[in-house]
């Protein structure tokens, strides 16, 4: 099964939408669905094949694009392809009533297949090729709502063009060192390179997809752009496309400059990896903490996302096999729950007319269940209760943090994983807990196309958490790809050599105790259902308002920790545009219209031309 | 502005500098003389012009000629379209300008009445004897143009009517074009001389190149006198 | 003598180019800029007759059958120089032309005050 | 076998027959520039198959090569002068419905003198008819500069002039010191003897040639008059002027510098001038307001792109400077063509009028939009392929010079990204005021920007239409013993 | 040969003088002066084709250009 067809399918599929659209909008939406179905089908078909595919030549240059397929570019292409299925699916009632919905189609299945493109690509030329198309792309989806977007995709942009030309420069100078660009040949070809160019071009490499999957000091587009864009496309966004940069980690670290050769980068402490790791921790911590105090749903959960990325990289920044693991498992985890979490914000926002304020929302319960046991499942998900998909992942973290004696990095994972509960139990009490305001009385349940995708997330939440052996067989492939020794997993956990996980005996008794505490529940005294506001209270008027105390949740921990969360990375950033602009406008005034001037300009450059061969020439 | 000139004087000093430097390469007034003898040597058969700058001038290097007059062309109608006013603006300069500006002194009318046909003569001489004498179609047509500029000075309300000044301008042009083309047709290099030489020293001799000389003589009179014209504001 | 006899007419077309380069660099008056370019065009047109001339030799016309082809000066400069003439008029009228229709929006033809279009 | 010299020839017979079509009806005029360029663009489609096996050399007036001026037909050149009948043509199109102001009989017939000049320069083999060529370039841009008559034109058209004037003496000061030193006007003559003079006052030469061409190839110091020119004249034309004029100013310096002068010292000096053009254009291009006089700056910036690859000596530096020559002629003329027009409808200049303009004109903006991310150098489109060549041309080289070289490229192209995606989200994610009467644009003004558009990506997707003629082309720069082989050795 | 040298030096001190004049008018006659004596100049140098258009040209036409178009626009040159 040709790889080409997958790439053709889906950018053909985005024309023909888009071509549909001009018709009739049902026939486009229908078309929009079957088309990433499709892409969803073909990329599972293709699951352990190995294939390598020359597709386009350009001799000018002797280059040659080319596909391949292995496990780590399947795991990533079919979460690319469910999460983008979920999220065509969600966006058919969401996106309904916005104008130019042909263009947000197009455009979203033209970023999913600029991701396949990525995964797929076996040299640099192509990788670059899609990873460049992926990213204006992305531009164009998050300021597609207009207003602050336009600020938040402009800034967006900006970032990843810094990013992908220090990568193009990393390429292009691998090119003229080596001659070909095929992963293969130069994973072969680099290790007798001298390890000061194979750390330049890991530093390069670390910038181009540091923007991308926004490790600490590269992350200051995504709150924005998380926050503006539209729903389903925040779910892509956090979901898969900001781990793109993950999936370049992982490529450059391991599938072409190889474990061994990383470990021979700098002296004792201060090597790549270690350096890696903490940075991996600093974005775990300090994003997470920030995610604590913000009032918009969306922003707090994209400080997670970046949070989340952090335990990626201190994952495979560890470097044992089982670290690698744990990485690679928490990116599937993370993508899955990253994505639920923002289809029920976006079923709220669908529902209470654009509403993200986490002080405005609450009670929304009884109103939206489903939508509710979602949430639930995604920020149990999010924290890594037992029986949750990254419970096993961010316990293969600390396990391997632990056995390789990590003490700093370990606790600062374990702060993380606290400092998510907390935000995470603010965000869901906001929304769902507490009394229902009035002007949400008649909120009725999303439509059944938004709660597919809701559920069957959940669901895969719960079954990679009582069954990780599913994703943890293609993840050891993998490993076996990377020259890593992989990890011997059974279908419930880990076997006993490196420390029992049997996650079945954990399901036994959580169920256990699950019916134990029914029964309780159950026999005890029957309590009467009350209705909130016919209490007795002497005659008095009882004021309709809110009882909740929920609002400005941590007010105290915001006047504490507050200002030492200011994100001073983004201040930088700020301050060196300014900067720019003022030198811009120095530079500006050399043209200053008075004639005589520039006839000045015109001799002085001749006087320069005549000396310059007078001095060196005599 | 004084350090304006300070910097200036300095630049041309270095100028001058460079200039010393590279004409004492280029002696003067030694024979320096490569593909010319050429020209010199072959001219007069080749072309059967007697004045050799004339046959350089369009036989030789006729492209140049070409684009000369195309230069000036384009500086015609350039100036056309900048100085160009709608036809009710001008209607309304010509009619406030007529009481004020007075009859020019009689002697200039009755002179001028009297020079301008042998200014033409003159001028007309030049460019038909251009292969023959000094001078050719640019002397000619300058001379031309220096005529109509006296009948301009002499009658300051009368003008030239502009449709025929244009119609004779790209007709010398085409003109000198069609020969070029017919050139290539003929011999099948463009602008080459394909009528016959003649006897050197005669009146119609040097095959196109009179022919040539007459209509650039024609267009740059006309076109000279249209820029005058134009930057006079007078035209119809 | 002969150095000065050398080198009389570089002085005159180098004065030449130079003193309109001056002008253009320091004068802020348009027609006297305009003035300064028409100084250039003919200083070059200066140098390049004296590039083609040759001491004691005529002018490359045989109306007279005993000059004999050696001794005549090189007849290529001069056909260049009659094209540049042209050119430099051609310019000079066009640039004229300009400043007039330049008067009449600024009301003034000093270059420093005619600056709407900087940065 | 058709002959170059037809090139020349024709659209000057058409053009000064304008005139006489003029008395016959007013309508005609508007169409003679399409047909002539039509069939220029033909006949030099015909001639590429023909000159990429030997390159064909045209003596005007029949004598052998170093006796007269000769058209030399190379690959360079065949490129070349399709590449400005092609965009020609489709400004002429453009030109039909765009130019309403008084005189039109006058814009075509210096319009089609414009081109009939670019491609003279291109073609031609002999210096002082390049000077010739040059001129009629200059002159018939000066006054359709000026063809507005507004505040801002004429006085953009006066500074235009003198420093073009200005230039054109040093040229031809050039010329005459060559004709000094060599005795001869043509090209591949003097390249043959430029060994025999001294090294050190023959760069005296070069600097003068250097400085002419340079100020209509807008080289740092000497590109004070762009931004004027191009953004007051009218939008066709600085199409043309930005797309075609400035790429003859570097043809100018190239063969200078490559083939007659064999000045190799100096090209590190050139990349360097290159360089400083890239930075200081796209500086200057990030604060403007005003659409036309940002794309000027911009255009300027990729001049010195096109430059700093020219001064990398190698095959493949001339190959990319020769195909972002193509690239940027293509994205620049669709920009300012899609520019002017969204001016013309929304009535001002500025940026922030352009707001919202993605509903109203959808196609206008769809191919304004490529334009600009074709000049940025993303994927799927030919500014991609060619910034990618460059890159790898300044890698090739290996000397850490040339990487700091183009590192600073890079950053010059974050910048010209940070304005190229404001404007883009300006035309469609902004809301725009009083843009009810506003509809799509016309057919006349269509046909150009979709075809251009069209282009762009066709080059971008599949570039091996071009590749070849482009090699040649840079295989002709390099190798100036087969130019002068092709000249003087056999007719 | 003496009196060619002393027409170069005419010429040099009219070009200087045309530098110096404020009236635009002396300027242009100056300037015409300098193109007569160019072309008489040409005369010495056996070009009298380029002699007879210099003197057409350049002493006849440019200088009528020029006074037409100063007294379109201003006569004198007002330094500030």
């Amino acid at each position: 099964m040709q790889l080409i067809t997958i790439l053709v399918v889906s950018f053909l599929g985005a024309g023909i939408v888009y071509l549909t659209g001009k018709f009739s909008g049902r026939v486009r939406d229908i078309s929009a669905v079957l088309v990433s179905l499709a892409v969803v089908i073909l990329v599972g078909l293709a699951y352990n094949q190995k294939i390598y595919t020359n597709f386009y030549s350009l001799p000018f240059l002797n280059l040659s694009l080319s596909l391949r397929l292995n496990y780590l570019s399947w795991f990533f292409a079919i979460i690319v392809a469910g999460i983008g299925f979920l999220s065509i699916l969600f966006s058919l009632e969401y996106i309904k009533d916005y104008q130019g919905v042909g263009f947000y189609y197009f455009m979203m299945l033209f970023v999913n297949a600029g991701m396949l493109g990525i995964v797929l690509s076996a040299d640099f030329l192509s990788f670059y090729i899609f990873w460049e198309m992926m990213s204006w792309g992305t531009y164009l989806l998050i300021s597609y709502k207009g207003g602050k977007a336009v600020a938040a995709g402009l800034k967006y942009i900006i970032m990843s063009v810094a990013g992908s030309l220090a990568m193009l420069f990393a390429i292009v100078s691998l090119y003229a060192s080596y001659g070909t660009l095929k992963f293969s040949s130069l994973a072969s070809l680099l290790q007798i390179a001298s390890p000061g160019y194979i750390l330049f071009l890991l530093l390069m490499f670390v910038v181009g997809f540091g923007v991308k999957n926004a490790i600490w000091t590269l992350h200051t587009w995504l709150p924005d752009a998380h926050a503006e864009a539209v729903s389903p496309f925040s779910a892509v966004l956090t979901g898969v496309l900001v781990r793109m940069g993950m999936y370049g980690f992982l490529l450059i670290m391991y599938s072409i400059v190889g474990l061994s050769l990383l470990h021979k980068l700098g002296y004792g402490l201060l090597n790549f990896n270690y350096i890696l790791c903490w940075i991996g921790a600093i974005t775990i911590v300090i994003p997470t903490f920030t995610a604590l105090l913000q009032n918009d749903s969306k922003r707090l959960l994209a400080w997670h996302g970046i949070g989340q990325g952090g335990y990626m990289v201190l994952g495979i920044g560890v470097a044992t096999s089982l670290g690698i693991a744990g990485g690679i498992l928490h990116t599937l985890n993370y993508a899955v729950c990253g994505a639920l979490l923002f289809f029920v914000v976006g079923a709220i926002e669908h529902r209470t007319g654009g509403v993200r304020d986490l002080n405005e929302l609450g009670g929304l319960i009884k109103r939206m269940p489903v939508t509710f046991i979602a949430g639930l499942a995604g920020i149990s998900g999010l924290i890594g209760v037992p029986l949750t998909n990254s419970f096993v992942s961010k316990w293969m973290i600390y396990k391997t943090l632990i056995m390789e004696n990590y003490p700093f990095l370990a606790f600062a994972a374990f702060i993380g994983t606290w400092g998510t509960i907390l935000s995470v139990y603010k965000f869901l009490h906001n929304i769902f807990l507490g009394q229902l305001p009035e002007k949400y009385k008649d909120v009725k349940e999303v439509p059944l196309t938004m709660q597919i995708p809701m559920i069957l997330l959940s669901l895969a939440i719960i079954l990679f958490g009582i069954l990780p052996g599913i994703p943890l067989k293609v993840i050891s492939g993998i490993e076996k790809s990377f020259g890593v020794e992989p990890l011997s997993t059974t279908m419930f956990g880990m076997p006993k050599e490196i420390g029992e996980l049997n996650l079945i005996n954990i399901l036994a008794v959580l169920l256990v105790a699950g019916i134990v505490v029914y029964l309780i529940f159950s026999l005890s005294a029957k309590s009467r259902r009350v209705n909130q506001d016919d209490n007795y209270a002497a005659g008095l008027f009882v004021p309709r308002g809110k009882y909740q105390y929920s609002a400005r949740f941590y007010d105290q921990a915001y006047r504490i920790i507050g200002p030492y969360l200011h994100d001073v990375v983004d201040d930088f950033y700020y301050w060196l545009v300014g900067k720019s602009k003022s030198s811009f406008q120095i530079v500006r005034q050399i043209y200053t219209g008075n004639i005589n001037t520039y006839a000045l300009y015109i001799l002085l450059f001749l006087t320069l031309l005549i000396f310059v061969k007078l001095g060196w020439g005599l | 502005m004084r350090t304006r000139k300070i910097i200036s004087i300095i630049i041309l000093l270095i100028l001058a500098g460079g200039f010393i430097l590279t004409f004492s390469q280029i002696p003067f007034g030694k024979d320096k003389i490569n593909v010319a003898h050429y020209y010199i040597s072959k001219g007069i058969e080749e072309t059967g012009a007697v004045n050799i700058v004339t046959s350089v001038v369009l036989n030789y290097r006729g492209f140049d000629t070409l684009g000369e007059v195309t230069v000036l062309f384009i500086a015609a109608i350039g100036l056309g379209a900048v100085l160009f006013t709608e036809k009710r603006v001008q209607k309304h300069a010509s009619k406030s300008k007529d009481d004020k500006t007075k009859k020019a002194s009689l002697i200039l009318r009755t002179g001028s009445n009297l020079l301008f046909p042998l200014i033409l003569l003159f001028g007309a001489y030049i460019f038909v004897h251009g292969h023959l004498t000094p001078g050719g179609g640019f002397q000619g047509g300058a001379v031309i143009a220096s005529g109509f500029l006296l009948m301009y000075l002499a009658f300051p309300k009368q003008s030239i009517n502009k449709k025929s000044l244009s119609v004779v301008e790209s007709l010398s042009g085409l003109i000198f074009v069609g020969i070029g083309l017919f050139g290539l047709i003929f011999s099948g290099y463009f602008l080459s001389n394909f009528l016959p030489k003649g006897i050197p020293n005669t009146l119609f001799s040097a095959g196109i190149i009179p022919i040539i000389y007459i209509a650039v003589g024609f267009k740059v009179g006309f076109e000279l006198t249209s820029v005058i014209d134009d930057l006079l504001g007078r035209g119809k | 003598m002969s150095l000065i006899y050398n080198w009389m007419y570089y002085i005159a077309s180098g004065g030449l180019i130079l003193i309109g380069m001056y002008i253009i660099l320091v004068k802020t008056n348009l027609i006297k800029i305009i003035i300064g370019l028409n100084f250039i065009d003919t200083g070059v047109n200066i140098l390049l007759v004296c590039i083609g001339y040759v001491k004691g030799r005529t002018a490359p016309i045989f109306s007279t059958s005993r000059i004999n082809p050696t001794n005549v000066v090189d007849p290529v400069p001069q056909a260049l120089v009659l094209t540049a003439i042209v050119i430099g008029v051609a310019v000079l009228a066009l640039a004229l032309s300009i400043a007039i229709k330049v008067y009449e929006h600024n009301k003034t033809l000093n270059v420093t005050k005619i600056r709407g279009l900087k940065w | 076998m058709v002959n170059p010299s037809l090139l020349i020839g024709l659209p000057l017979a058409f053009a000064f027959s304008i005139p006489l079509f003029g008395l016959i009806s007013k309508k005609i005029e508007k169409y003679i520039p399409i047909i002539a360029l039509f069939i220029n663009m033909v006949i030099s489609f015909m001639l590429i198959p023909q000159i990429l096996k030997k390159p064909i050399v045209v003596s005007i007036g029949g004598w052998s090569p170093p006796f007269c001026i000769n058209l030399v037909v190379g690959p360079l050149g065949i490129l070349l002068a399709t590449l400005i009948s092609g965009i020609g043509f489709l400004v002429s199109i453009y030109a039909v419905s765009y130019i309403k102001e008084e005189p039109t009989e006058k814009y075509h017939i210096l319009f089609l003198l414009l081109m009939v000049g670019a491609i003279g320069i291109v073609l031609t083999g002999d210096i002082f008819n390049l000077f010739v060529f040059f001129e009629i370039l200059c002159i018939s841009s000066y006054a359709l500069v000026a063809y507005y008559k507004d505040k801002e034109g004429t006085e953009a058209a006066m500074k235009y002039l003198i420093q073009g004037s200005v230039g054109s003496s040093f040229i031809l000061i050039g010329v005459a010191l060559l004709y000094g030193f060599f005795g001869t006007l043509n090209m591949a003559d003097i390249a043959s003897r430029i060994t025999s003079a001294n090294p050190t006052y023959l760069f005296i030469t070069l600097a003068f040639l250097i400085t002419g061409f340079g100020i209509e190839a807008a080289i740092f110091p000497l590109n004070a008059w762009l931004p004027d020119a191009h953004s007051s004249a009218p939008s066709s034309i600085s199409a043309i002027l930005s797309g075609i004029a400035i790429k003859t100013g570097v043809y100018g310096v190239a063969r200078m510098v490559y083939t007659i002068f064999n000045a190799n010292s100096i090209l590190l000096f050139i990349a360097f001038l290159g360089l400083l053009t890239l930075l200081i254009g796209e500086m200057c291009a990030f604060r403007q307001d005003d659409i036309k006089r940002l794309l000027a700056y911009s255009s300027i910036g990729q001049i010195g792109l096109i430059i700093f690859a020219l001064g990398i000596a190698t095959s493949l530096g001339v190959f990319a400077s020769l195909f972002q020559i193509v690239s940027h002629a293509l994205a620049k003329a669709l920009l300012f063509l899609a520019a002017g027009y969204m001016i013309y409808r929304v009535g001002s200049k500025s940026i922030a009028s352009l707001n919202g303009l993605g509903k109203k004109m959808p196609l206008t903006s769809f191919a304004f939009t490529i334009g600009s991310f074709s000049l940025i150098g993303l994927p799927p489109f030919a500014g991609f392929v060619s910034k990618l060549s460059i890159v790898y041309a300044a890698m090739q080289v290996k000397k850490p010079v040339f990487l700091a070289f183009i590192a600073i490229a890079l950053i010059a192209t974050i910048i010209e990204a940070g304005y190229f995606f404001k404007i883009v989200q300006n035309l469609y994610f902004k809301e725009g005021k009083n843009l009810d009467k506003i509809t799509e644009s016309s057919g006349y003004i269509l046909i150009p920007i979709a075809i251009l558009a069209i282009l762009i990506i066709v080059i971008g997707v599949h570039p091996q239409f071009i590749t070849g003629l482009l090699k040649a082309s840079a295989r002709e720069l390099l190798e100036r013993a087969g130019y002068i082989g092709w000249v003087l050795g056999g007719t | 040969m003496i009196f060619q040298l002393i027409l170069i030096f005419i010429m040099i001190i009219l070009a200087v003088a045309a530098v110096i004049f404020k009236d635009l008018i002396n300027a242009v006659v100056a300037c015409a002066a300098v193109s007569l004596i160019t072309s008489i100049l040409f005369y010495f140098l056996q070009a009298p084709d380029v002699a007879m258009a210099e003197a057409a040209i350049g002493a006849g036409l440019t200088t009528a250009i020029f006074i037409i178009a100063i007294r379109k626009t201003e006569r004198h040159e007002k330094e500030k």
